[in-house]
């Protein structure tokens, strides 16, 4: 008789592709990384302490939550850290330290953890906080502070509200090249186009983020804003000038991706998406707001319940009947 | 039966003792209930609107039928001189009528100041109109010849932005208020003129 | 044409009777924790206020104006909606059987659904007209169902999140339909 | 273990082994001098058991517990029993385990050779439930059930796992004997043969009815065959008697094949063993012979917290004790190093949504894996298509919350299942 | 007698306290309570509205036929309703502007049809009255509770006056719509844990 080995007993499978939700935050935040080095280099070191406030106070908020309801403190997974620079992103260089410190509470707290933490919420908790603030504080939103602190050698003009008080005459001072490129006025982490498209494609292509979601949302920007454009070329902007400005590619990108209140089945996703980008431009052209990403997006994730019950059918389904 | 009639005999005493209280409630508050209707709605707009003048013009009012609506003017001394009127016409917001108060010089034919009291807009977004001193501003010193619209449909007035419904609704009571006064204007004179004497 | 437009609109998304306008919230926060009984409310609720809406106008316009007696506006209306629910309620059962068990067990909740009375009296308070009421009392319910369902449908998925104990049920239910509120922002200036 | 790719564009694809080329013969296990067998029946100890310890029992005697039982287990070898005690299998089930002291002498059930010269499915099903490959001879014998078709699966039906396959090429020329035995003793004619697409030389297969399946994971399952080639619906949540499909392993048949051949039971498994360096050996074992008596003729170390799988990497079972007998369906051993294991999570689903991406039956897995968690069985079953699900395990194996998504599921079933047959037996004592 | 009296009027006040407890009559909770005036205002007309339709249903129960009881609590609670409306109009009229018809709307609020039932209809006058009074106060105290919430954080004033200091930028997000679900629904959080010690 030899000596007896305690085994590890578990269920199948015994087999896991390694993935993890640590694995899948620091991807994510990895992918925002381009954007985020763009607007830190443009709006200087103001940035880099919004974007580093940001997160840690996302951190420290959901520690703190954590410890409060005697949860384990899971901050280890970078999920707060992820909202935190998310949220960061969408904030301009020129906000106050207390409207971040309080922005993430919002975001972390009564956007996710309230639900039940990570996977529970309903919204996407980055674009809850952002849009709280936004009813709360407008005049902290201004872009166009920036001019007060920066000399740049392009329009310094936050585009989309430009849009909104002068008409489409002012497309033409944004030149689509330099939007790409970043010259633009806006929030720290939305202003390169390139670099959101950039992190979005590594996402798409390590399928960390779903493709249809980001796909069907750019087409549906696209799509609308060019309908908009042939009807009255004289009231509303071009597609193009749409999707490089705002928060469209980030929300494209990083928003309207956000795995817990996005849907999973292909036909959803994709109305998920379309709807998210014509709801964008209706507000940009007919709302109040000068960018409609925020409300859009929150809008379907509202939907998202509910559009995601349409799915395939499930493997055998229809046969009980004939089989009784 | 005896039950059907109990039932029957509570319910009408019921309604009869309700209606009795109600109705001598009514009675005791009705005059009350009218002074303050002028002094919270109409009092604030026609003092912010006249605010320089030298009597009150709460008190120097007059009431025109003019086809079947009865409109009261109340008007405005200046240095003794009643040379201003001001009176409430509606036009349409989002969720219904929208009161404007509109004050006009009837000497250069020119409005004096425009001031939004009642309104049921979205909280926030449409009672801007009342809060928006710009908006309003835009009416003051326009005289009766000019076209009060939104630029949107070709006049002159610039619309709030995010708020087009209610801009439009303000316009449309202001182009009432024109269309009254100028239809009106030999009436107001003489009864201005009686008030004076 | 366009008037009834801007007016459904605005009842639907922007003034949404339960997230701009704060009624109906118990029945709100009690029939929403299923789909199947969230479109039971909602139907039933749509059916009512449209009834009740119009024969309130009607109420209104030809009896207590006429008689001076609008103050007795409120006394009037609720009878009239508390017997109509009951009337409704009595001829679903013996004629429409079929929808009587859909909608049965929600009309007496609708009697002390405040968003009904509240609808008759915007529709006087407002002055719309015979035909604005119809669209204004139909509209108003239909953006109540809307949000009703909507709000199900995040409901069910946060019934089985693992919420806190202290903030379970109407706590995060009241939450959530804060935030459902801020989405309705959304068609802020649309019309 | 297959990790993620870089680049995760599609879902991965998992190939399932191939049977070697060439395989080596494989290495005969002695019988050991104690034999452990399973009975799927509880142990009750209201009842008096008629088997006793110390009782003799002969090779190919079938072991019932109670009078009454329908259970039974035919003993491998000729032995005494000196233990009979209860053992706790996956999901709780209790089943019986008997220990078996081996005899020198080994001599055969009488009754066996007068049931040999008699084929028939009943008779079968009397004595052969446990010989290598387990024959499904319950189900076939069951008058309720009405296949009209049976198919003999030569691929296996998890990735590593090669047994299967080994043992078509190994016998292939037996085959027909077997569809032909098959034929007889259940009067179904329409049989057919599932084997890898790769497989070539096919001539031992001439005039019989071939399903080629690829190396694709779950093509092999049997619903996954059934709806590719067979244009029969799956029917969810549906068994035996609704099915029109029997399938049967290779190497059950050719044990079939065997025993009516030479008149005498059969009961040496072909085992696979996969150890912790991925080194792949085969071995012949009888069945009941405890797996450390394999495992140490091999040299396979096993070392504190490695895992011991039954089966293969996505559908196996794990085993908690060296002392686990080998069972007519134990076509696979793998040894996983403890650092291998893959841990799973207290994470709630995140809705990354790659399980619905992957699942092969279009499970709403996302949706089903929060009602299964809240224990919420039967909504999970109506609304959510539990029962659509054909276990291959792949939403698990992705799953980024680590959430053991194939466990619950098993465990809904599991509970449904308990559910349905309390109320059948209910309505029964009734 | 005076002990069970009392008892009855403190039920109100904490354990049974209307909003919170029993999460009835949340409409005006989130409607009105844009400040600690309006809300207070709100309190105490409903209140009122208890108190008498409490006392009158509690006088009647007797004679009321069980069958139409509920359309007979209905008329009473109704008038008390319409006289509360009439005499706010009458006194405060500002007050009775900014709470609209959430005044009419008490008839259906559930606290009154629900103590009518509840308590009233099978206890003596004096008893309904204190249950009546302290649902009241109850409702009253937790309406104020949360427009003091939501009024210093989204306005940095309670009744009129600066908290939080000049430097304090309001978030307004309480004053809004959103603002009023999210507040109460913390603040229903914070009773669950109080109520849970």
């Amino acid at each position: 008789m030899f000596k007896q080995n305690k085994f590890t007993v578990s269920h199948a499978p015994f087999w896991h592709d390694g993935d993890s939700i640590k694995a899948m935050n620091l991807n994510i935040m990895a992918a925002a990384l381009p954007a985020t080095l763009f607007g830190v280099f443009q709006f200087g070191m103001a940035a880099l302490g919004v974007i580093c406030l940001s997160i840690s106070s996302a951190m420290a908020w959901e520690a703190l939550f954590n410890f409060v309801s005697k949860r384990p403190i899971a901050i280890h997974d970078y999920n707060a850290a992820v909202i935190g620079m998310m949220f960061g992103m969408m904030l301009p260089p020129t906000i106050t330290w207390w409207a971040v410190i309080t922005g993430t509470f919002v975001a972390v707290i009564v956007g996710q953890q309230i639900f039940g933490g990570i996977g529970g919420n309903p919204f996407n908790p980055a674009a809850i906080g952002v849009s709280i603030l936004l009813l709360s504080w407008k005049n902290l939103f201004d872009f166009d502070a920036a001019l007060l602190n920066y000399q740049f050698d392009f329009t310094a003009l936050a585009p989309l509200a430009a849009l909104k008080h002068q008409g489409p005459g002012v497309v033409e001072l944004f030149p689509i090249s330099s939007l790409v490129m970043g010259n633009q006025i806006g929030s720290i982490g939305s202003v390169f186009g390139a670099g959101i498209i950039l992190g979005g494609l590594y996402l798409i292509i390590r399928g960390y983020i779903r493709w249809e979601i980001s796909l069907a949302y750019i087409l549906g920007i696209i799509v609308t804003a060019w309908i908009f454009n042939i009807t009255d070329p004289s009231k509303y902007a071009n597609p193009m000038f749409h999707l490089f400005t705002g928060y469209t590619l980030f929300g494209a990108f990083f928003l309207a991706t956000e795995s817990s209140s996005s849907p999973v089945n292909l036909i959803p996703m994709f109305i998920y998406g379309a709807m998210g980008g014509f709801l964008t431009i209706l507000i940009r052209n007919i709302g109040s707001y000068p960018d409609g990403t925020l409300y859009a997006i929150l809008f379907i994730n509202l939907l998202n319940p509910l559009i995601d019950k349409i799915r395939p059918k499930a493997f055998g389904k229809g046969y009980e009947q004939c089989a009784k | 039966m005896r039950e059907m009639i109990k039932m029957v005999v509570v319910l009408t005493v019921l309604s009869a003792f309700s209606g009795g209280l109600l109705a001598s409630v009514r009675t005791g508050t009705k005059d009350k209930i009218e002074q303050q209707v002028l002094k919270f709605q109409k009092a604030p707009a026609i003092k912010q609107i006249l605010s320089d003048v030298s009597n009150d013009p709460l008190q120097d009012r007059f009431k025109i039928m003019d086809k079947e609506q009865e409109l009261t003017f109340f008007v405005g001394k200046h240095d003794g001189k009643p040379d201003a009127v001001t009176f409430e016409t509606a036009g349409k917001g989002f969720g219904g009528d929208l009161g404007l108060m509109v004050g006009i010089n009837i000497e250069s034919d020119a409005i004096i100041g425009v001031c939004v009291t009642t309104h049921s807009e979205t909280p926030g977004i449409g009672s801007r109109a009342k809060d928006d001193p710009k908006f309003a501003a835009q009416f003051a010193g326009m005289t009766m010849d000019k076209n009060f619209a939104t630029k949107k449909d070709g006049g002159d007035i610039d619309a709030m932005s995010g708020a087009t419904v209610t801009s439009k609704g303000v316009c449309v009571a202001a182009q009432q208020a024109q269309d009254i006064y100028t239809r009106l204007k030999p009436e107001i004179q003489k009864q201005i003129a009686q008030m004076a004497n | 044409m366009g008037d009834y437009i801007v007016l459904a609109i605005s009842c639907i998304l922007i003034n949404n009777i339960l997230l701009a306008q704060f009624l109906g919230n118990c029945p709100f926060l009690g029939t929403s924790k299923r789909m199947d009984t969230a479109v039971g409310m909602a139907m039933a609720v749509v059916f009512v206020i449209v009834l009740a809406g119009v024969i309130t106008w009607i109420t209104e316009i030809y009896l207590l104006k006429p008689l001076d007696i609008e103050y007795l506006r409120t006394l009037s209306f609720i009878l009239i909606v508390a017997s109509l629910v009951q009337f409704v309620e009595m001829f679903l059962k013996k004629s429409i059987p079929a929808l009587y068990t859909g909608l049965g067990i929600f009309l007496p909740l609708i009697t002390t659904n405040c968003a009904v009375l509240g609808v008759c009296l915007i529709n006087i308070k407002e002055e719309y007209t015979f035909l604005e009421t119809l669209v204004s009392s139909f509209t108003y319910s239909v953006g109540y169902g809307f949000a009703l369902i909507l709000f199900a449908g995040i409901r069910e998925r946060i019934i089985l999140a693992r919420v806190l104990k202290p903030l379970q049920d109407t706590s995060i239910g009241l939450v959530t339909a804060g935030m459902i509120a801020i989405c309705f922002f959304a068609f802020i200036g649309m019309v | 273990m297959i990790k993620r790719s870089f680049i995760r564009l599609t879902e991965p694809k998992l190939k399932c082994d191939l049977v070697e080329p060439d395989p080596k013969e494989p290495e005969a296990i002695p019988i050991p001098p104690r034999m452990i067998l399973l009975l799927n029946e509880p142990l009750d100890s209201q009842r008096e058991s008629i088997i006793k310890k110390g009782d003799m029992v002969k090779r190919g005697e079938r072991i019932f517990l109670y009078k009454e039982s329908q259970e039974y287990v035919t003993s491998p070898v000729s032995g005494t029993i000196t233990a009979i005690a209860p053992f706790t299998g996956n999901f709780g089930k209790v089943a019986t385990y008997f220990v078996l002291e081996t005899n020198t002498k080994q001599d055969i059930e009488h009754s066996f050779a007068e049931f040999a010269a008699n084929p028939g499915i009943e008779n079968a099903d009397r004595y052969l439930r446990g010989i290598p490959g387990d024959p499904p001879l319950k189900q076939l014998a069951d008058p309720e059930n009405r296949y009209n078709r049976i198919m003999i699966t030569g691929v296996d039906d998890d990735l590593m796992c090669t047994t299967r396959q080994y043992v078509l090429t190994r016998f292939r020329e037996k085959i027909s004997k077997a569809v032909a035995l098959l034929k007889q003793l259940t009067g179904i004619n329409d049989i057919s043969i599932v084997i890898p697409a790769t497989m070539a030389n096919l001539s031992a297969f001439n005039g019989m009815n071939l399903v080629r399946v690829t190396s694709d994971y779950i093509s092999s399952l049997p619903p996954m065959i059934m709806d590719k080639h067979l244009g029969t619906p799956f029917v969810p949540g549906k068994a035996g008697k609704d099915l029109d499909v029997c399938f049967i392993s290779v190497e059950a048949a050719l044990s079939l094949v065997r025993v009516y051949e030479d008149k005498q039971p059969v009961y040496d498994k072909v085992i696979t063993i996969i150890d912790k360096t991925g080194k792949r050996s085969r071995v012949t074992a009888t069945i009941g012979t405890p797996i450390h008596r394999i495992l140490t003729q091999l040299g396979v170390e096993t070392a504190e917290q490695d895992r011991i799988i039954i089966g293969g990497p996505l559908r196996g079972i794990a085993a908690y004790t060296l002392y686990h007998p080998v069972m007519p369906d134990m076509d696979t051993l793998i040894v996983q190093a403890r650092g291998e294991i893959p841990r799973v999570s207290d994470y709630p689903c995140i809705n990354c949504g790659k399980c619905v991406k992957i699942c092969p039956s279009k499970v709403p897995v996302n949706l089903l894996v929060r009602y299964l968690e809240a224990g919420l069985y039967q909504e999970a079953a109506d609304s959510f298509d539990l029962f659509s699900c054909i276990e291959c395990g792949l939403c698990s194996y992705v799953c980024t919350a680590k959430i053991p998504i194939f466990q619950y599921i098993r465990l809904g079933k599991h509970e449904l299942m308990k559910i349905e047959s309390d109320i059948k037996t209910e309505a029964q004592d009734v | 007698m005076a002990q069970s009296i009392l008892k009855e009027f403190n039920k109100g006040l904490w354990e049974q306290v209307p909003p919170f407890r029993l999460v009835l009559g949340l409409c005006p909770i989130l409607a009105v309570t844009k400040s600690v005036e309006n809300a207070v205002g709100m309190g105490l007309a409903s209140t009122f509205v208890f108190v008498f339709s409490n006392l009158l249903v509690a006088m009647l129960r007797n004679i009321i036929p069980s069958k139409v009881r509920i359309a007979a609590y209905i008329i009473i609670i109704a008038t008390f309703v319409t006289v509360v409306e009439l005499v706010m109009q009458a006194y405060t009229y500002p007050l009775f502007l900014k709470l609209g018809i959430f005044i009419p709307l008490i008839v259906v609020n559930c606290i009154a049809l629900g103590r009518a039932e509840a308590f009233a209809s099978k206890n003596p006058p004096l008893a309904s009255v204190a249950d009546g009074l302290g649902m009241g106060i109850g409702y009253t105290i937790s309406l104020a509770v949360v427009g003091a919430l939501r009024e210093s954080l989204g306005n940095g004033t309670l009744l009129g006056h600066t908290v939080f200091g000049p430097d304090f930028l309001p978030f307004r997000f309480m004053l809004e719509a959103p603002g009023a679900f999210v507040c109460l629904g913390l603040v229903l959080c914070v009773m669950n844990l109080i109520g849970k010690k």
